[in-house]
């Protein structure tokens, strides 16, 4: 069995991970690239031989391998282990392929940092943890790649931690992201305790399938597993750390918070399907919340100003779709659409930053303008992932993918309440207003960068070694469509028979009734489906160059500042809203209780047995009142107001003798 | 031959002992608080004698005179006690004056013997 | 015979009362005597010559010329019985003597008064408390004289006025 | 009646022949050094002499004396106490022309033969004795100091006061108690009949007792009187005549069932005693206050042991009994071997600063002395409040446990407070010059040793020692009988 | 035969040589200043050498308890100088050891006033521990309970920071007086026991087997509880461990956190759970709310704190609130739970005060906002506390992740609410260590105005050791439950009472 190269795919990332943190001050900028790079290559080649077994395999088995028990108990047994199937290649492949090509880019474009040996720690470390967060098959395992993809995430934000606004950014991914991986946890709990205390994947469907898990847990477990991958996704409410996180240098915002670990949470629903299926109204949540997401994202893409910060909220807006798709119970095209998005958006991000590095760091697009000129190369790869961003219909990657959710989304009907669902047109044509949108905002960018006279210096060329990756994804994002397309084009469905095994696994073991709604191919839809599907972005396109492209000088702001800004606002709105109802009281509250409560108490009561001794005192000297006539004077600690008398103590201890004498008889004589 | 019964001679020796203890309580001059405490030894002598009667047994006149040899060494000690104090140049024999050992109430220089009051407390 | 006892008796109390309220130091000394005088009288009549004779002789005698040596020594005077009667208001004496008045009659309580179980007891001549007290006494009366010599050389330790040069 | 006989306890006869030698001595030639010794080979010769008594007395008679371990044990305690408060004033004795050592260590020994006559007393007669002649020496002893400082004047004149209102009250409660039993046996009056007087007798007896170890509120005196007195007579007060009177309040009540009268009076003053010491000594600056105050606390933990009658009663009376002797007597040491000729003695707490850095010995030595005291292991004050709060447990006294725990959680403090002084960082001011004492180092040495081993291995203490309970259950059903009848 | 006793006692008798190595007559001969220092080293080394001889040393018998020494103390009381060794009390020493070392490595070695005394004292507190660890006679366990605070209380008052007394009588203060309650409660048992057989003994596995009512077994086991729960601590009775932890010196807060917070957990599961198992049962509602609390309420007030070594002290508070609430879940992965979070805090927390320390040494501040970046100057030092830092705030693959993981699991299974809320401390516990991170490491470095050292690479490897064991209790805890596995005394009981030493 190949299963023990699925341990090596993770050893050589995180083996050259180690290395450059021990090693960081011996290694040079060149070295380390290229170790990271290497490793990061290694790994690819390895997943391609692995697909390659994998697809030429006879049986249906994945490949798999545990490698140590974790722990065996009495209630509880989890692994370290390992599986290979369609779901995970898909994943691993993307993941070293484009991992690879982002490395590579980096390799150049970190070259000039100093602190170029940790960045690429944190990489491959990424990398590394990527990988076992794909190649789990249990979902203890699962969790540690998870949280494990969001360290290194931390760490990459913050990476130029001189900044405190960069490491703000970062804490804030990590937060929110930790919020939802605390649910997740929950979620596993949940579904740990119930389903005999093992979280093998393959066991907790079975015992989905089985029955032997109770539709509440099911619900439950869902409920909180979702929350974790919104979280991860940065889907509603968790949207507002993904813009921010484009503090960090631009190939960690390639490939983490736009091509691998921010899918993580899709490729969670993806694997788990089975019991999101199970759960429809979750499903229907997930549905909605991807509708919102992706609608509210491409309307704050449309005024953002920042270039980065427009493909963040674009990389938001495509998750939603993938959210859609996942509700919609289509995880295959969920899964497509990933791996293209994963494919343009790297692009997207890589030119950016490529564009970036020659107009000396300035993101504003409207300081940069007529970059066609300086760097055709750039624009044409950049041209070639916002076509596929926005779908233009045919050549791109970008349409076939969405297609695919668009045309299975107007059939499904979404379960709201026994006997009430909401029907998929409503939100087909969100869908489709969000991909119009897509191609607004995107061209957008487009029209304001490339065409016109330059706004800023620009200098330098754009290194070889960066622009190798950008021509590969630029072929990627426009070809790698052509695997799977529509039957009323080309029936091509190369994906979804990649898929087909763990799909059948799936569709076989679910009852009738959880899969009302799952429609996988296009068949039944109607043609014109697809026709609306195409002609979006290309009124998206249009309406763009309207706006944009022939207007000089350049628009600084949308037109008509009515309804549709204010919907704008809604992304950066929701941060300010946290940012007054959680976090801010959480600070003062904090500040607040900086000095223990408790500890005040306890202290406070220590010092009022020091005030009782003190009244000991008072009594050794105090008086009868009736000795003899004195100074009266307060106390220091007037609190007690006892007065002390100049008086005579040897009278006064000898009345305290007398007085006990007389107490003492007086309770002999009662008792 | 006796014309007084014991619980006589007890109510007798509590009445004494109460106006001893009386004039301890009451007296500030050193001197009356001795003859106080005298006259309460007494009232306990009164008791021995009175018991010793009673049960016809010379222990308690004994006793009697065990308490009187306290009362002599007793009255010696306090009397010096008395002029130990009075050659320091206190100012009377009053028991209540001039404390110089006010505990944690001291202030100032103990050995100049005026304390000041109010302060109750040091550090 | 009933009547000297109540009659001595009564002298023993108004004495020590007496003795209390004074303001001059004599006047106290002598009530004290007087006091001591009738007490010798009820150890009399309760059939101790013996303790009556040695009360005389002893307290009322030695200890008490003690007291009047001390107050010639110490050489009071007017102030001291002005500031007497200054000490002596009656919200000084009130909260000790309502004190002293308490005890007294938790003591009274619990005495019996029922007139007296046994006859009248015999006289204890001195004779008899001699053999006691040179019989099974005897070293009693040795730990006595170890009182007296601690009384004594307690009272000349104190006494000392000055630093001896050695 | 009292059955004559010659029984005499030969510690005794060594202090009171001592005392003779010693007089002669002083007769004829005042010697400083020699009157130490004297008073030295006293206490040696009556240490050795502990436990072989001349004559005997006839079995089942009633006498003046009596021999037991109780006694001896008690005995010893006080004699070696005695030697240590010896060897901690030997330096201003025999060297500081203010301290006239004669006659101190005159009234050492005449104390020392009061406290042991107490002790082995069986009669009121040599108990009265004994407690006045260990109280008027000690009225010499406080005032020993005076011509330096005055407070030794005034703290004797409240201790004669007030120990002279003491003795009335025990006296006439004595005197209660013989008019109601006829006989001067020094155990709780037991008679036919009324219950009335036996009742007042024993209260009064006990007020007098409560008075001399200091319970609440019977204690105002003492931290006065030992801040007064030199630091070693101080000590004296501490341990011998609190030791002396200990051993008799076990025997006159024994350690059996208390008398249904005193059943809510003695937990009372337990309370108040543990409750009041405690937080008196929270207040204190000064070493001796804090001392007696400590001291004040620690009867309240013995009484809790005399309340609790049961199988490890008599063997943990005996621990505590010599735990806090010897940790007392350290602390005592330790402050003598601070200060020096022409010093004050280390009295105020403030003075100790930074002791762990100037004279480390000192330090240690007391911290362990102190932690003793608190409880704390590896001292053998440890185990000896384990036993404590052992007894309690077994007689399930849970608000006297209560009290205890609070009570000890406050005596920590104030014990740690001192360390933690001593831990602070030293004013080179403060410190006083050292001068060769090798006496105290000596005794310091032993004290330790003894803390530490006793700590470690207090088996070996753990005697029944205590004399046979003096009140059982029948008794009572008497006095009520009688009471009620 | 046995190595217990020499195990208890070696640190100590070296301790009481390291004193006497500073005496300045020995200094003369030895000619090095640092003799303590290397004394107390070499003790420790000596001490792990026999402590691998004790684990590699087969059984005595074929139960869970490894290790068997006994000779009578107090025979009079029934008391007896009784050791016995099980997984758990093993893995513990060897906890106490593994952070020892690094403590005396890194930290003591700057200690100069008195360094003698110094070493004497950190040495007579580990015997301390090692014997709490091991005693089995309830007594003798007391005895070390009381035992180890005394020199770490002169310790933090001496050699601690600038308000080291306050912090130190409290301190002691706290844990002497729950130790009260717990002899009480020891003594009740004791009594009771004696009451139904006339046997006066304080052999735990004696009285293991003592028929107590329901309310009388509850009573006793508060007070046992009281003494731990300060110790561990529980939330009321925590405020002595922010003080105590702030001031005390380097290694004594190492010490401190690492080993002596332990001692409540361990006692915890020896003399609550395994001595009482019905009221612990019954009590274990109030436990687990306490243990929720004190999550919570610990890595609340640590994200409000400036001071770095407050800072951690209060997430100790809060990761040993998993602690107390695996033990009380009642199931066997709880428990383990908690002793593998024992095991992880005591590493990691332990690790987070050397670096605290050594940064308070070099910069003489514990303000974070006086601190500033130290990536730049000292990524040595800032590496090993962005690690330790990322492990406290519970990362999965690190051991403290583990611990809480398993508390949760079995919390879930008694209420899952509550395990919910003690999942929200995870988000806490993000924020606050993240905050130092930022704070101290990952920051813009203030205008320093002298150059700091970073660790020499022979400490780091110390640190490395640490790391690697937190790892592999994070990836691989199975050997460690295996290995920790506390032993009820029952099963003393019945095969190996009687056991003598060979």
């Amino acid at each position: 069995m190949p299963g023990f190269l699925l341990p090596l795919l993770i050893l050589s990332p995180l083996a050259a991970s180690v290395i450059l943190f021990l090693f960081a001050k011996r290694i040079s900028a060149r070295g380390a690239g290229l170790l990271a790079a290497g490793s990061v290559g290694f790994s690819a080649v390895i997943s391609m031989v692995l697909a390659f077994l994998l697809l030429s395999r006879t049986n249906a088995d994945p490949f798999q391998i545990t490698l140590w028990e974790w722990m065996r108990t009495a209630d509880i047994s989890a692994h370290m282990s390992f599986l290979l199937d369609p779901v995970s290649l898909v994943m691993i492949l993307v993941v070293t392929v484009v991992g690879f090509l982002i490395h590579l880019y980096a390799a150049r474009y970190m070259a000039d940092d100093p602190g170029i040996a940790r960045f690429f720690g944190c990489m491959t470390l990424f990398v590394a943890a990527m990988l076992v967060l794909v190649l789990a098959s249990d979902l203890f395992c699962l969790f540690i790649g998870w949280e494990g993809v969001g360290l290194c995430s931390y760490l990459l934000i913050g990476f130029w931690y001189e900044n405190p606004a960069n490491t703000a950014a970062a804490r804030k991914a990590f937060y929110i992201t930790r919020i939802g991986d605390t649910a997740m946890l929950c979620g596993l709990l949940l579904l740990m305790t119930s389903a005999g205390g093992s979280l093998q994947i393959s066991h907790i469907l079975s015992a989905v399938t089985t029955g032997q898990l109770s539709s509440s847990v099911v619900s439950g477990a869902a409920l909180f597993l979702l929350i974790g991958a919104l979280a991860k996704s940065a889907q509603i409410p968790f949207q507002t750390w993904l813009p921010d996180a484009m503090a960090g240098p631009t190939p960690t915002s390639a490939l983490i918070h736009a091509a691998t670990m921010v899918t993580a949470g899709v490729y969670l629903i993806a694997r788990l399907h089975m019991l999101f299926t199970a759960a429809p109204l979750v499903m229907t949540l997930m549905a909605v919340t991807g509708t919102l997401t992706l609608l509210m994202a491409a309307c704050t893409a449309l005024v953002q100003t920042d270039l980065k910060r427009i493909l963040a909220w674009s990389t938001i807006s495509q998750l939603g779709y993938m959210f859609l798709a996942l509700g919609t119970g289509i995880w295959q095209a969920a899964l497509f659409h990933l791996v293209t998005h994963a494919f343009f958006k790297a692009l997207l991000f890589l030119t950016a930053g490529a564009i970036i590095a020659r107009v000396h760091h300035e993101q504003n697009i409207f300081r940069m303008g007529g970059l066609f000129r300086a760097m055709p190369g750039v624009a044409a790869a950049f041209l070639a992932g916002a076509s596929a961003l926005a779908g233009l219909p045919l050549i791109t990657a970008g349409f076939y993918s969405k297609e695919m959710i668009l045309s299975s989304v107007w059939p499904a009907s979404f379960a709201l309440a026994p006997g009430l669902a909401l029907s998929g047109h409503l939100l087909w044509g969100a869908a489709l207003a969000g991909a119009f949108l897509t191609a607004l905002y995107i061209f957008r960018c487009v029209f304001i960068i490339f065409p016109g006279q330059p706004q800023t210096a620009i200098s330098g060329r754009t290194p070889r070694l960066m622009a190798i990756p950008l021509a590969c994804l630029a072929f990627l994002s426009l070809a790698g469509g052509f695997v799977e397309m529509p039957d009323a084009l080309v029936p091509v469905h190369l994906f979804t028979h990649m898929l087909a095994p763990a799909a059948a696994g799936s569709s076989a073991a679910i009852s009738p009734d959880a899969v009302s709604h799952i429609a996988i191919s296009g068949a039944e839809a109607p043609r014109w489906l697809l026709l609306a599907g195409g002609i979006a972005p290309v009124a998206g396109l249009a309406v763009a160059w309207v706006l944009w492209g022939r207007t000089r000088p350049v628009m600084r702001e949308v037109p008509g500042q009515a309804a549709i800004v204010s919907l704008a606002r809604a992304g950066s709105g929701t941060d300010r809203l946290y940012d007054v109802f959680f976090v801010q009281p959480f600070r003062f509250l904090a500040w607040l209780t900086r000095h223990d409560i408790i500890d005040g108490l306890i202290t406070g009561a220590g010092r009022m047995t020091r005030r009782l001794s003190l009244f000991f005192l008072q009594v050794r000297a105090g008086s009868l009142g009736l000795a003899s006539a004195g100074t009266i004077t307060m106390t220091r600690e007037g609190d007690l107001l006892l007065t002390r008398l100049q008086n005579g103590r040897v009278r006064w201890y000898a009345a305290w003798i007398v007085a006990g004498l007389c107490a003492a008889l007086a309770s002999a004589l009662l008792a | 031959m006796s014309v007084l019964s014991l619980s006589d001679a007890l109510l007798l020796a509590a009445l004494l002992f109460a106006t001893g203890l009386a004039g301890v309580l009451v007296r500030r001059d050193l001197l009356f608080m001795l003859m106080s405490l005298d006259i309460m030894l007494n009232a306990a002598a009164l008791v021995f004698v009175a018991a010793g009667a009673r049960w016809h047994d010379a222990s308690g006149q004994v006793m009697f005179l065990m308490i009187l040899a306290l009362a002599a060494s007793e009255t010696a000690a306090g009397l010096a006690i008395i002029l130990c104090l009075h050659a320091r140049g206190r100012p009377s024999l009053d028991a209540d004056t001039g404390n110089l050992l006010p505990g944690n109430l001291r202030s100032g220089n103990p050995l100049s013997g005026n304390p000041q009051p109010g302060n109750l407390q040091r550090g | 015979m009933q009547f000297l006892a109540l009659l001595s008796a009564a002298i023993t109390l108004i004495g020590a009362i007496m003795v209390i309220t004074r303001r001059v130091a004599v006047h106290a000394v002598l009530w004290l005597v007087v006091t001591l005088l009738a007490l010798a009288v009820v150890f009399a009549l309760l059939g101790a010559p013996f303790a009556a004779a040695l009360e005389v002789i002893i307290y009322a005698g030695a200890v008490m010329v003690l007291f009047v040596f001390v107050i010639m020594m110490l050489n009071l005077g007017r102030p001291d019985s002005d500031r007497e009667k200054e000490w002596l208001r009656p919200r000084a004496w009130l909260g000790p003597a309502l004190l002293a008045t308490l005890l007294c009659g938790e003591l009274l309580y619990t005495l019996p008064f029922r007139p007296d179980d046994t006859a009248a007891p015999d006289l204890l001549t001195a004779r008899d408390v001699g053999l006691s007290l040179f019989g099974p006494y005897v070293l009693m009366v040795e730990l006595a004289s170890f009182l007296l010599l601690s009384g004594l050389v307690t009272s000349f330790h104190i006494g000392r006025h000055r630093l001896r040069e050695r | 009646m009292i059955v004559h006989d010659l029984f005499l306890p030969s510690p005794l006869l060594a202090l009171s022949a001592g005392t003779m030698v010693l007089l002669a001595s002083i007769a004829w030639r005042r010697s400083a050094a020699r009157s130490l010794s004297i008073g030295l080979i006293t206490f040696l010769a009556a240490l050795a002499l502990t436990g072989r008594h001349v004559g005997s007395a006839p079995p089942g008679t009633v006498t003046l004396f009596i021999q037991d371990r109780w006694a001896d044990y008690n005995g010893i305690l006080i004699v070696l106490s005695s030697i240590s408060i010896l060897l901690m004033s030997w330096r201003d004795l025999a060297r500081d022309p203010a301290h006239p050592a004669d006659e101190s260590a005159l009234l050492l020994l005449t104390g020392t033969l009061g406290a042991v006559a107490m002790v082995f007393s069986a009669n009121y007669i040599p108990f009265f004795l004994g407690l006045e002649i260990l109280g008027i020496s000690l009225l010499g002893l406080v005032a020993s100091r005076r011509l330096r400082f005055p407070e030794g004047c005034e703290a004797a004149m409240k201790y004669l006061i007030l120990s002279g209102l003491s003795s009335a009250i025990l006296l006439f409660g004595a005197g209660l108690a013989y008019a109601v039993t006829g006989s001067l046996h020094f155990t709780l009056p037991v008679a036919a009949g009324s219950p009335g007087i036996q009742t007042a007798a024993t209260i009064m007896i006990l007020i007098g007792i409560f008075f001399k170890l200091s319970a609440v509120p019977f204690h105002l005196w003492l931290p006065d009187v030992m801040e007064g007195a030199p630091v070693p007579v101080a000590a004296f007060i501490a341990m011998v005549s609190k030791i002396a009177i200990f051993s008799s309040l076990v025997r006159f009540f024994g350690t059996g069932h208390l008398p249904f009268y005193m059943q809510s009076l003695m937990p009372a003053v337990i309370i108040l005693t543990i409750l009041g010491g405690n937080l008196q000594a929270l207040q204190q600056t000064s070493f001796t206050r804090l001392l007696a105050c400590s001291s004040i606390a620690h009867v309240g933990y013995l009484l809790i042991a005399v309340l609790s009658p049961g199988q490890l009663q008599s063997g943990v009376i005996t621990i505590y009994l010599a735990a806090y002797t010897a940790s007392t007597l350290g602390v005592f040491a330790i402050i003598s071997a601070f200060g020096s000729p022409g010093h004050p003695d280390g009295t105020e707490i403030a003075d100790w600063k930074g002791l762990f850095s100037t004279r480390p010995f000192l330090a240690v030595t007391l911290s362990l002395m102190l932690l003793s005291l608190a409880g704390i292991p590896p001292g053998i004050g440890f185990f000896a409040k384990f036993g404590i709060i052992a007894t309690g447990v077994e007689r399930q006294h849970d608000l006297l446990l209560a009290v205890l725990v609070t009570g000890s959680i406050i005596g920590l403090y104030y014990y740690l407070n001192i360390i933690r002084v001593m831990t602070g960082a030293a004013t080179p001011l403060m410190v006083p010059p050292r001068t060769r004492q090798p006496e105290l180092t000596v005794l310091v040495t032993v004290l330790t040793i003894i803390v530490i081993i006793g700590g470690l291995f207090p088996a070996r203490l753990l005697r029944p020692l205590l004399p046979a309970p003096a009140m059982t259950p029948p008794y009572q059903d008497v006095m009520k009988a009688s009471r009620s009848g | 035969m046995s190595p217990l006793p020499a195990l208890v006692l070696l640190p100590f008798l070296g301790g009481i040589a390291a004193w006497l190595a500073d005496r300045p007559r020995a200094a003369t001969v030895l000619r090095n200043r640092e003799a303590p220092w290397r004394i107390s080293l070499m003790v420790l080394v000596i001490e792990t050498l026999l402590l691998l001889a004790a684990t590699l040393r087969p059984s005595i018998h074929n139960g869970p308890w490894t290790d068997h020494f006994s000779v009578p103390w107090i025979p009079a009381m029934g008391i007896a100088f009784r050791l016995d060794m099980d997984g758990l009390s093993l893995s513990l020493i060897w906890l106490t050891l593994i952070l020892s070392l690094p403590a005396v490595l890194l930290a003591t070695r700057q200690v100069k006033t008195n360094a003698g005394a110094f070493h004497f004292l950190f040495l007579s507190t580990i015997t301390g521990i090692i014997g709490t660890f091991l005693a089995t006679d309830l007594f003798l366990f007391f005895f070390f309970w009381e035992l180890m605070l005394v020199p770490m209380f002169v310790l933090i008052s001496a050699w601690g920071h600038e308000d080291r007394q306050r912090a130190a009588i409290k301190f002691f203060l706290f844990t002497q007086g729950s130790g009260l309650l717990m002899l009480l409660s020891i003594l009740g048992l004791v009594i009771a026991h004696y009451r139904a057989t006339n046997v006066l003994t304080f052999d735990y596995f004696i009285l293991a087997a003592t028929p107590l009512s329901p309310s009388l077994s509850l009573l006793l086991m508060s007070g046992f509880f009281i003494a731990f729960a300060v110790k561990l601590p529980v939330v009321p009775v925590h405020v002595w461990l922010p003080d105590a932890h702030t001031q005390a010196p380097t290694a004594c807060s190492v010490l401190l956190a690492g080993v002596l917070l332990k001692t409540g957990g361990y006692g915890m599961i020896r003399f609550n759970v395994m001595l009482f198992p019905e009221a612990a049962s019954r009590f274990a509602p109030v436990a687990m709310a306490l243990g929720v609390a004190g999550i919570l309420y610990g890595a609340w007030l640590s994200c409000a704190q400036n001071d770095i070594k407050r800072l951690i002290a209060y997430s100790s508070i809060s990761h040993l609130g998993f602690v107390l609430l695996g033990i009380f879940t009642g199931s066997q992965t709880g428990m383990q739970g908690a002793i593998i979070q024992m095991l992880a805090h005591g590493l990691s927390t332990g690790a987070l005060f050397l670096i605290a320390g050594s940064i308070q040494d070099r910069l003489h501040t514990r303000d974070m906002r006086q601190i500033g970046g130290l990536w730049a100057a000292m990524p040595r030092l800032s590496g090993a506390g962005l690690f330790f830092a990322v492990a406290s705030l519970g990362m999965p693959g690190l051991g403290n992740f583990a611990g809480e993981f398993l508390v949760l699991f079995a919390t879930w299974h008694v209420s899952p609410p509550m395990a919910v809320l003690a999942a929200t401390g995870l988000v806490l516990a993000a924020i606050y260590s993240l905050r130092m991170v930022n704070g101290i490491f990952l920051a813009a470095p203030l205008a320093s105005p002298k150059p700091v050292t970073d660790f020499p690479a022979g400490q780091m490897a110390v640190l490395g050791c640490v790391m690697a064991f937190l790892l592999v209790l994070g990836l691989y805890p199975q050997p460690f439950v295996t290995f920790s596995a506390p032993s009820p005394p029952a099963v003393t009981a019945a095969t190996g009472e009687g056991v003598s030493p060979p």
